[in-house]
């Protein structure tokens, strides 16, 4: 039974309150829905977690930002192009902190998914991003990034307008800034559509969202030529809040409520905006060069890997370079 | 030796590690790649038949219709780079398995012993036409050329060394994109290569990324798209999203010609697609015109 | 006095000198403009027939159709700036007349009277809900707002004194152009400004640019396309190339709302189209963003 | 009789001494040949120049660049939307220097001018040259850029990519660069698309090019209704060469032979490459600061003003505000 599957049984359950004139039966009844809140709605599958990250009734970019950031302007356009309605961008303060504001939306109707692109941006979005990105630069204020996208759209279009050069320049030029970079991962964290944005000082993440390389999806039909296995491909792709922290790819963890973001929508506004202000605290400590060197030096190291140190090998190292080929 | 003496001694060796900033630099001279079996083989573009030896010696063009055929790492350093004059930087890293992907490191066994190399990308020092430049090279035979840990901390190490020794850097791209068996490990890579380029164009030195076919994926979005000059064989795939996961999407067939570095060309992301006969020259060129500033 | 008495004097008065900077600074209050005659007129947009006190009591938008008239100066002023707190700068400016275009003078001359302006743009300090600024407006009524040697000289001066101040600058831009009658004298004004654009933002400093009906010609491809944040009001007709000539080049008609406001917060060039009603709430949020480092 | 006209005529008299046998009658027409170039086509009215700056056979941009610059390497892009073919770029060297080098071509043929259309340029062309001198800045690189067009283009394309946005980007950062830009006007100099690339440090001028805030044309179908009075807008626009030299708009004329440029083209090379190299000289001696003071010095002062010197007005201040209004 997946989490979704649980969900639909809890509702039922709670459905049958209503059916029950029984005041002890209700108690009872009331009991078991709470054990089974706790008790099967905490214990996660990884799959589990990619149903919640994209969770239809999931707090989308634009509500979390509502509740951050009551006098947030939005700011819009690349100045090149088109605006692109998938990234949010403008200004607001957070806890009387202005901070520069960058979100990736989902449409919470149809009609908004279709004006959103699925929250998938074209080149035009990353573009804005990185205009909004310099200006904060220029006035020396914090960004806050939150990251909710499938990934980059895989379209003519984005293609035509070279999306890859686009994630390029501002995985590139984000690196040069000085200002602080927080990055909140709210859902889906999709490849370098994600990334183009994520490129932070502290990246934190909400439990059930996740963060790979590309979808579970994607993952079974390449590398095992079946797109069905996609759960167990979430199994081993490591894309949890939990895996990412233990590989020290993020920072922190933001609980959600047992079933998810959903279920309290207030209580993960107010855990975020506590994470956003406890990071930002810290790093606003930190001079522009520090901040410069702390996201360079942290982003130097990403790696999974070995190296010979020949200075002790000795004898070894030409049976390596005979092992290594005929050089 | 006294203490005195020893102590000195020492010194000085440590002095020489720290000048020397890599480990290791072991002067490795590539060679040119056996022929590979069999006699013939197609040619994707005209379809027609063509001998393996001739293909080689016409620096693998095809003689028909000019099709571009990728090209093996040790064969484009030979084919680039003066001769004796490649020296390979940053070798000895092993690639690991931090998924634990079943079949990975056998994978990657395989790999090194067909393709010579120990990863899909190798770099070094070298020279072109007497211009010193450091030279990368990504071998799409090596997993599609992915790009996982050890490509792109090869990569960044590649901006590094060029930086330690105000060097231009000029690097082949040839990639399927990202390594799907190291997972985020290998998105990450993109991060860290681009942030490598910065540091290296912050000082004033010169990149020029040279496209070759295929270059997609994560290594399409980072440091393949940050040179100053970029430049593109003909006909190149050139494109973040493959053509296949495009087309499936969107329904409906791409265009002739879409991705290509024509088009690219047109698009305004290459500044000039050159024929692989031209390159060497076209480079040294290029190298000439950002020798030292002539104010 | 003694000598040296007087030497300290003189030092005194010309370091006073220089601490002002600019020459002169009257302090001239702006002035509710008077009704113009005619008890009525026609909105261009739904065509029907408005009381003219009662759209100046209006702020000048249609209480019909919410069209946002032109409005004068000297009125934008009185809108947008504390009441009190305007005091205007770089007054005495004279036209020239370096072509000798017949009739420019006596043009310009019956404009000064009609507008009660000496150019087509004022300056000067304000405040906007109590946030300290330099604002500057052009004033459409004046010769269309076209941009001849004062206007620029002026709006140069606007960035000057903000970067004496290290004060924000807001610009309500309303052109119809370059001055054609002083010819390339009006072209390079379009260099002049936006190299003072570019000094004053080099001093970190905020540039909010408003885009009133019309903004066309070398005032959009100048200042006014330079802000760091670009504000229009709703249905403005915004635009390098006027309507007019691309429909003659073109030789076909132009799309409803093309260069509009609208259209180009879609193409992305600016950033947020604001009703006049909340314009100076909006301005004044913006101001308080940018008031000191919060780092 | 216009230039043109005066053209028709002098090949009309050369024809003429194909058929004359007589030795004599020859030498006697080829004397009146040279009288009648030196005297009639020298004498040229500003609509005379006009219309030689947009002769068909007069030397485009590419000419100048080959000879100029014979090792040139034209690289492409804006590296956003598209290659625009109105603008050429590049690197090359001219006797020794290695320049960035941006020009508005014009088509040779009727195709090739459809392809540059006809040297107007759309955003994506001025941005493909803000790229490169913000290239040519890194290398510290000095700039040439040529100008000839008739001006930006009026189309809905342009438009909605934002020239005016393009123009003005231009125009900023270029008053940023450090490295000495010179920029040659060769044929029109349009308005702002001619500006667009030419915010220089110096600015060279063949003796029969132009530049000016719009056509003649236009200006006379603006001012006076009516577009046919152009060959008179010409003459009050003060569009030459030596009329922007007297106002200090530009800083040097290279002469053209009788007749204009395309008489003598290999010495109309030679002496814009003398006058390029001797700026240069003039130019390198000054350090990247230098060079910013001068350029944004210069454009400061640019203006046809008078203003009063309160200090000295007395009483007649009060007047001049009644004057001015009810201030
Ligand atoms: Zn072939
Ligand atoms: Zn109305």
């Amino acid at each position: 039974m997946n989490i979704l599957e649980k969900e639909k049984k809890l509702s039922a359950l709670e459905k049958q309150i209503d059916g029950l004139g029984n005041k002890k039966s209700v108690e009872k009844l009331k009991i078991e829905i709470e054990n089974f809140k706790l008790n099967e709605m905490t214990k996660l599958t990884a799959w589990d977690r990619v149903l919640l990250a994209r969770h239809q009734s999931r707090p989308k970019a634009k509500e979390f930002i509502d509740y951050l950031s009551p006098d947030f302007i939005e700011l819009h356009g690349d100045r090149l192009f088109r605006d692109d309605p998938s990234i949010i961008g403008g200004i607001g303060t957070i806890e009387g902190n202005v901070f520069t504001i960058i979100a990736q939306q989902k449409g919470s109707s149809t009609e908004d998914n279709i004006k959103r692109n699925f929250g998938m941006p074209h080149p035009e979005g990353y573009r804005k991003a990185l205009r909004l990105m310099q200006q904060a630069e220029k006035f020396k204020r914090p960004i806050l990034t939150l990251i909710d996208t499938p990934g980059a759209y895989p379209g003519i279009g984005a293609e035509e307008r070279g999306q890859g050069q686009a994630i390029a320049m501002n995985l590139m030029e984000m690196s040069k800034l000085t200002v602080p970079i927080i990055t909140v991962i709210i859902g889906e964290g999709g490849s370098g559509g994600a990334l183009a944005i994520g490129f932070a000082n502290k990246m934190l993440m909400l439990e059930n969202s996740i963060f790979s390389i590309l979808s579970p999806e994607g993952y079974a039909s390449i590398l095992w030529k079946d797109a069905s296995k996609a759960a167990q491909a979430a199994e081993v792709m490591k894309l949890t809040a939990y895996d990412l922290k233990d590989f020290q790819i993020i920072d922190e963890i933001i609980k959600e409520p047992p079933g998810g973001a959903h279920f309290d929508k207030e209580k993960v506004f107010t855990e975020t905006k506590k994470a956003i202000v406890e990071t930002y605290n810290k790093l606003k400590r930190l001079s522009g060069i520090e901040l410069y060197y702390q996201r360079n030096t942290k982003t130097r190291n990403y790696g999974f890997l070995q190296r010979f140190n020949y200075d002790n090998l000795g004898g070894i190292k030409n049976d390596i370079h005979k092992d290594f080929g005929n050089r | 030796m006294n203490d005195i003496g020893k102590s000195i001694s020492k010194r000085k060796q440590l002095k020489q590690k720290l000048n020397t900033f890599h480990e290791d630099r072991p002067f490795i001279k590539a060679q040119k790649m056996d022929v590979p079996k069999g006699l013939y083989e197609l040619c994707p573009t005209c379809e027609r038949t063509i001998n393996k030896k001739t293909n080689i010696k016409n620096d693998y063009i095809c003689s028909h219709c000019g099709n571009h055929f990728r090209m093996r790492a040790i064969d484009r350093i030979n084919y680039i780079v003066d001769n004796d004059t490649f020296i390979e930087k940053g070798i000895g890293f092993i690639t690991l398995n931090p998924l634990f992907q079943k079949g990975y490191e056998e994978k990657i066994r395989e790999y090194k012993k067909n393709t010579h190399l120990d990863e899909a990308y190798i770099y070094g020092y070298g020279k072109i036409n007497s211009k010193p430049c450091v030279i990368g090279v990504m071998d799409s035979y090596f997993l599609m050329g992915s790009m996982g840990s050890v490509v792109g901390e090869k990569v960044t190490k590649t901006f590094e060394y060029a930086i330690y020794k105000r060097l231009p850097v000029i690097i082949f791209c040839a990639s399927g994109g990202a390594r799907m068996q190291e997972g985020i490990f290998s998105l990450m890579q993109m991060a860290k290569t681009s942030a490598a380029v910065a540091k290296h164009s912050k000082m004033g030195l010169l990149y020029i990324s040279v496209l070759t076919h295929p270059t997609t994926g994560g290594v399409n979005a980072s440091f393949a798209s940050l040179g100053d000059i970029i430049l593109a064989e003909p006909n190149a795939l050139i494109g973040f999203a493959g053509p296949r996961v495009i087309e499936q999407t969107i329904k409906q067939k791409l265009p002739d010609g879409f991705q290509r570095s024509e088009f690219l060309l047109e698009k305004g992301f290459i500044d000039k697609v050159v024929h692989r006969k031209d390159l060497k020259n076209v480079l040294a060129k290029l190298l000439t015109f950002h020798r030292g500033y002539n104010r």
